[in-house]
């Protein structure tokens, strides 16, 4: 049982993380290979905030978003908007070179020795349950913003937009809809699920410089297994892997879970390419 | 001999019926003509001849062997050629690359040097001799579409299935393109065509099919076809104003 | 369209001149008296990527002995004249891809006369390759796995205790603290280093008869160490031993102390001897951490002359002196191991009076000293050539009251020991 | 366009012999370990452009050739004793496996799917390799000194390990121009170009597709035996590098895929960018940034890659350049 809710609450963060992938993706047929290191620097932004300014670090993220917002909107104009329908080639390598800069940058900025939030909330214990605060804590503000981005998407206006662009960008241009502007938004809003995400993962993780990477690989299981650009479906997709990473361990040696995991993630995108939830082609 | 024989041929998309038993036998050397509205599954028909889509029910046989189900490559080396309605030339490569492809991989089976001179003579045939050096994305829709043809034919095919060439095109291109069928046909290569120019595909087609809604409504020589009210209705849409149309052309005479 | 094509004329022009810049690395050459020697030695550094942390360390100890030792006047050789050393170092990015490339440059284009293996086992069996063949002796610091001097290298020293002991020592420290205790868990990273000392320990606590009840590694980067504690738990150790370098050990002692599991000792791999290892706070107390080296353990003259070793070097008190004077921060055992690597050599070349490997070599071989760092012999068994077998590991425990502050006390070996072992731990 | 009368195509290979001779002829080993670095790029961007370049088709993972022949190599050599030359044949064979298993299967996905399920198998081969003992698991294998013996001690061994990978690096540009130059590199392109027309002209487009990507993992396969052995030791980590395998990505872009020459200026052109970088005391520290930097530039400006761009610059040149 105790493996159950562990994967739970850390499959949230990690479908919080994949959503900003799979809205990218999704939008704009984009494979963001400069998640990882927007992860990162997430984490890195709410640890500066929280240390250097002593702010409370849930406030901290709000305020790490929006400039991961309006990061990644700066990020789609200078390097992916020339690209966007070359080939898939040059958007990956835009991306990638996206990754390499800021990875530099990073590296030079904070070397790569690990940092970590010493938030201690302590832990609840319900029944043979013990859940840490953090955790759990983490793990609500991802299902907030998940609501809140579906909300979002359903609901607004610029959601109906980034919908329409979704489902036929051509079509959607034609009736009228500043395609540019909000291509660069929901750029900007992958941006910004990331950095939250990174900042969520701060509260309970060490991380360095390099840890973006691991949880870029991870996104990519979980937007296959969520269903390509469908926001709920990352949540459901991370949900999925974090039960995975908590109840395998169960029953084989913990090294081999990569392996089923990497293993499943070519099975669904061989012969479900729609995802568990599907939607989107 | 029969190039072809399409018997029951139906094919569903879930639960709309694309084509309902279609049945139409095809000599050798015949032209053939297809005609319809929009969405009557003119395209479908020719799709689930060239074996891209698979029939629910029914079976067709190409010059006495049953190809239903059979992969649209397979088709192709057997000698069914076929140009698309949207055209899809193979953009970064040469003209005359995109030719060989096409004789390269046909019925004959040529190698490089071979499928070169071939090409050569099939972009004389079709007049884009002089653009072969060029890169296919540099001609314009009706090169394109010639090209496509030229593509087709390079492939030396028993029959050749041709959607919509001469869409877009104006009233020379449109004779140039009829000769080049009727020599097309001379060479002994029989033709299925799709058309919506009426003049044309008249000129040409030995018989012509009617569909309309995936069903066979009217079969024949291109003449009586057209006076069959049901052909008509199907194009004109409902009968009353078939009839009125009906009578105010018939006394201008216009074809 | 005319500004695009100017852009791209510009951008090529950028890419050409870069490439053109390349031709000409220049090298600035200082005049030198005319009997004064500069020795080189060559090593690469891990500027970027996973390692960086602890090879810049282990640099630092290095350039403090060079600059002591050129600041002392260099060394005299037996021919009069004096050599005065240089490092000459490049970025391996923490990767084996360049690492032989590098240290071919450093063998021939720098004549480097000695080497310094990188940071971590896997990049210095790459070195070892091109120093064995071009003849050029190594020193391994950072590089603690057995495998690499069971290879047939014969010119490669090793100054850290091998990874086969670095753990053993927590099992005799469980045996004397908790003579009763039986079940033991070993967890590991998945990498060469880890590994080596995970299966030596198991190999050395079944031989004393405890009961290796959990035995498994788990993959590098890993974050979320949730799952794995809770299938350590259900196996109910009295000790866990292991671990893997110092993110993962970190996450793994602050989750470990998260989940309250029930252990009374628990001795994880390089995170405890860092002092930011406090920084997870409660979390760390009472853990304990193998070290090569520790500020408070101080071998001495006399305790040499009592095992009728000869003291070598400056004392515990003079190198943390040196280094907290040039980087501003306390010492650790990275830093030491990059120090007491000049110190070998600094003790071959004055004991042979000279440069020449072969006598430099045989110099190493019947090496027999104690210096700051601890006991230095190397195996010269044609098998496991340059093995350390001198030196023995220092355990370290975060002992305290965690509110106020946690202090790292040195509990094993017990003559150096500044404090008791806390058993239990909480 | 066939091999005799192809003046660039053997310019190109005299260009690369002669230069690859080079260190042997002086016999400088500083120059040796420079070019090798070079000399392995080529030759694998060389191979990977023949799935890429050729057939559209972005494999992401292709470093996974490059490990799994490595480690069947060096398995080959520290279990049985084998000899360098059998133990690169069985590297080839090898990863030729394996790229005609998967191929028959991730080949039907297409674009960015094909793309993520390379990363996935070389993810999913690097966490196999890490529990599998015979492989050495977490510790991967290393070579004791000795195995340098029957080649004449590690001098000459690294010698002879150079010479054969000259000898690959031509053979990926011979097999690169001669896939391209023939009826099957035709199909290839054709389904680059427009894959459902191609199938509709002829194309067995599957057994072309799993046919390249076999073509474009014998060489790195090879290779990997090569490096490794160079190397004396390989674990898993190192072997199944995702990072160094989009550099090759990198590499072809940059020179330009779809071209035989692009691969070989791309990737020489990279190394010696990484390598002038990494050294030079100016941009040392930033040189990740720099390389990053630049990509972007030549992504947006030059996207058809030095090749493309100087064949669209100047038409004539595209008979000669290949």
């Amino acid at each position: 049982m105790q493996y159950l809710v562990d994967g739970l609450l850390i499959g949230c963060v990690y479908g919080l993380a994949a959503m900003g992938m799979t809205l990218i993706w999704g939008v704009m047929d984009v494979i963001n290979l400069a998640h990882g290191i927007m992860i990162t620097l997430g984490s890195f932004g709410v640890y500066l905030l929280a240390t250097s300014l002593g702010m409370n670090p849930y406030l901290a993220l709000i305020i790490a978003g929006a400039v991961g917002l309006l990061a990644g909107m700066g990020i789609y104009k200078i390097a992916i908007q020339k690209v966007l329908d070359t080939s898939h080639l040059s958007t990956l390598l835009a991306t990638f070179s996206v990754n390499m800069i800021l990875l530099g940058l990073a590296t030079q900025a904070f070397s790569t020795n690990p940092r970590s939030l010493d938030i201690d909330l302590g832990s609840i214990t319900i029944g043979s349950v013990t859940v840490q605060v953090t955790r759990l804590l983490a793990a609500l503000v991802s299902v907030l913003i998940a609501a809140g981005l579906t909300l979002f998407l359903k609901r607004t206006t610029p959601g109906k937009y980034i919908r329409a662009i979704t489902d036929n960008r051509a079509a959607a241009e034609l009736v009228g809809i500043p395609s540019q502007r909000m291509l660069a938004f929901s750029f900007g809003l992958g941006t910004l699920l990331a950095v939250m995400a990174g900042g969520l993962i701060a509260t309970f993780f060490p991380f360095t410089v390099l840890s973006g990477d691991a949880y870029q690989l991870k996104s990519f299981v979980i937007v296959v297994l969520g269903g390509l650009g469908n926001p709920i479906g990352a949540l459901l997709g991370g949900l999925v892997l974090g039960v995975l990473e908590g109840i395998l361990p169960a029953f084989m040696s913990t090294s081999w879970v990569p392996v089923i995991e990497f293993v499943l993630f070519v099975v669904i995108l061989l012969f479900k390419p729609t995802g568990l939830f599907g939607v989107k082609k | 001999m029969n190039v072809l024989q399409v018997s029951g041929v139906t094919k569903k998309f879930g639960g709309l019926k694309a084509l309902t038993n279609v049945t139409f036998d095809m000599p050798e050397g015949q032209v053939l003509g297809v005609i319809g509205p929009n969405g009557a599954g003119k395209t479908t028909l020719f799709n689930v001849i060239n074996g891209i889509f698979h029939p629910e029910e029914g079976r067709i046989v190409f010059r006495e062997q049953d190809v239903t189900g059979m992969r649209p490559d397979r088709l192709a080396r057997l000698g069914l050629a076929r140009t698309h309605q949207i055209v899809r030339p193979l953009n970064e490569l040469t003209v005359r690359e995109n030719v060989m492809a096409g004789a390269c991989f046909g019925r004959e089976d040529h190698g490089l040097k071979a499928a070169g001179a071939i090409a050569d003579e099939v972009l004389e045939f079709v007049g884009l001799a002089d653009h072969s050096r060029q890169l296919a994305s540099s001609l314009n829709i009706a090169e394109k579409k010639r090209l496509e043809m030229a593509r087709a034919l390079a492939a030396r095919p028993y029959l050749l299935l041709r959607d919509e060439v001469l869409a877009g095109l104006d009233l020379a291109e449109i004779a140039i393109m009829i000769t080049a069928i009727r020599q097309i046909r001379a060479r002994g290569v029989s033709i299925i065509i799709i058309e919506h120019v009426m003049q044309a595909i008249m000129q040409v087609s030995d018989r012509l099919i009617v569909l309309d809604y995936g069903q066979q409504i009217a079969e024949g020589k291109p003449e009586d076809g057209m006076q069959d009210s049901r052909v008509i209705e199907a194009y004109l849409g409902n009968p009353e104003l078939a009839k009125k149309l009906m009578g105010s052309e018939l006394d201008d005479g216009a074809a | 369209m005319r500004p695009k094509p100017l852009l791209r004329r510009v951008v090529i022009l950028l890419i050409i001149l870069s490439l053109a810049a390349c031709s000409r690395p220049g090298e600035e050459q200082q005049a030198l008296p005319e009997n004064e020697l500069r020795a080189v030695i060559g090593f690469t550094v891990s500027k970027t990527g996973s390692l960086n942390v602890e090879s810049t360390r282990q640099t630092n100890g290095l350039e403090l002995w060079i600059k002591q030792i050129n600041e002392a006047g260099g060394i005299k050789l037996k021919d009069g004249r004096v050599v005065k050393f240089e490092a000459k170092f490049y970025d391996d990015e923490s990767q084996k891809d360049r690492v032989q490339q590098l240290y071919t440059r450093l063998a021939i284009k720098d004549n480097a006369a000695f080497l310094v293996s990188p940071y971590s086992s896997g990049l210095a069996d790459a070195a070892a390759v091109v120093a064995e063949q071009y003849s050029k002796i190594m020193i391994t610091t950072g590089a603690a796995s057995d495998s690499t001097y069971q290879r047939g290298f014969s010119m490669v020293y090793q100054v850290y205790s091998p990874a086969s002991r670095y753990l053993t020592g927590a099992v005799d420290l469980l045996k004397a603290g908790d003579p009763a205790a039986r079940r033991i868990a070993i967890i590991h990273e998945n990498d060469k280093f880890s590994t080596d000392v995970a299966n030596a320990v198991k190999a050395y606590a079944v031989d004393l008869g405890y009961e290796v009840v959990f035995f498994e590694g788990y993959d590098t980067g890993t974050s979320d160490f949730a799952p794995f504690i809770n299938k350590i738990e259900s196996s109910s150790p009295d000790a866990i031993l292991g671990g893997g370098h110092f993110q993962d050990g970190t996450t793994f002692a602050k989750q470990l102390y998260e989940k309250q599991v029930a252990v009374k000792m628990v001795a994880l791999l390089v995170a405890p001897p860092e002092d930011s290892f406090v920084e997870i706070g409660d979390a760390a107390q009472g853990i304990i951490g193998p070290s090569q080296w520790e500020p408070q353990v101080n071998f001495t003259a006399e305790g040499a002359a009592k095992q009728n070793l000869s003291y070598f070097g400056p004392s515990s008190a003079e190198f943390i002196a040196g280094y907290q004077a040039l980087f501003q921060e306390a010492p650790t055992y990275h830093a030491a191991g990059g120090y007491a690597a000049g110190l070998i050599l600094q003790q071959a070349i004055e004991s042979t009076g000279s440069l020449d490997t072969v006598q430099i070599k045989a110099a190493l071989d019947q090496m027999n000293i104690m210096t700051f760092f601890g006991h230095i012999l190397f195996d010269t068994h044609p098998d496991s050539h340059g093995l350390q077998v001198g030196h023995s590991m220092v355990y370290i425990q975060w002992q305290g009251d965690p509110s106020l502050s946690l202090e790292k006390e040195v509990i094993w070996p017990l003559e150096g020991a500044t404090a008791e072992l806390v058993y239990p731990l909480r | 366009m066939s091999l005799r009368r192809a003046p660039g195509f053997w310019l190109l290979l005299a260009v690369t012999l002669a230069i690859g001779l080079l260190p042997i002829v002086t016999g400088n080993p500083m120059v040796r370990e420079t070019l090798y670095t070079i000399y392995l790029a080529i030759a694998l961007a060389g191979s990977l452009n023949i799935i890429l370049g050729y057939t559209g088709y972005i494999s992401f993972g292709h470093v996974v050739f490059f490990g799994l022949g490595g480690y069947v190599g060096l398995y080959l050599i520290s279990s049985f004793n084998t000899s360098i030359w059998l133990a690169i044949l069985a590297g080839g064979v090898a990863a030729g496996l394996l790229a005609f298993l998967l191929g028959s299967a991730i080949l039907r996905l297409r674009g960015a799917y094909f793309a993520l399920a390379t990363i996935g198998i070389n993810e999913a081969m690097r966490a196999f390799v890490n529990n599998f003992p015979p492989f050495g698991g977490p510790t991967g294998i290393s070579l004791h000194f000795s195995v340098y013996q029957p080649y004449g001690g590690a001098t000459q061994a690294l010698w002879l390990d150079y010479g054969i990978l000259v000898a690959l690096t031509l053979a990926s540009i011979l097999l690169s121009y001669l896939v391209k130059s023939s009826k099957f590199g035709l199909g290839l392109m054709a389904i680059r170009e427009d894959e459902d027309a191609a199938e509709v002209m002829g194309i067995h487009t599957t057994q072309s597709k799993t046919w390249a990507y076999l073509l474009s993992a014998i060489i790195p396969g090879m290779l990997g035996v090569l490096y490794y052995f160079k190397n004396s030791s390989i674990e898993p980590s190192d072997a199944f590098n995702l990072a160094s395998s989009i550099e090759l990505l990198v590499m072809v872009m940059l020179g330009g895929s779809g071209t035989v020459l692009g691969p070989v200026i791309g990737a020489a052109g990279y190394e010696i960018l990484r390598g002038y970088l990494l050294l030079s005391r100016l941009f040392r520290d930033i040189q990740l940034t720099v390389s990053g930097l630049l990509l972007l530039l030549v992504v947006l400006f030059i996207p058809q890659g030095a090749v493309g761009w100087l064949t669209r610059r100047y038409p004539r040149l595209r008979q000669v350049i290949i």
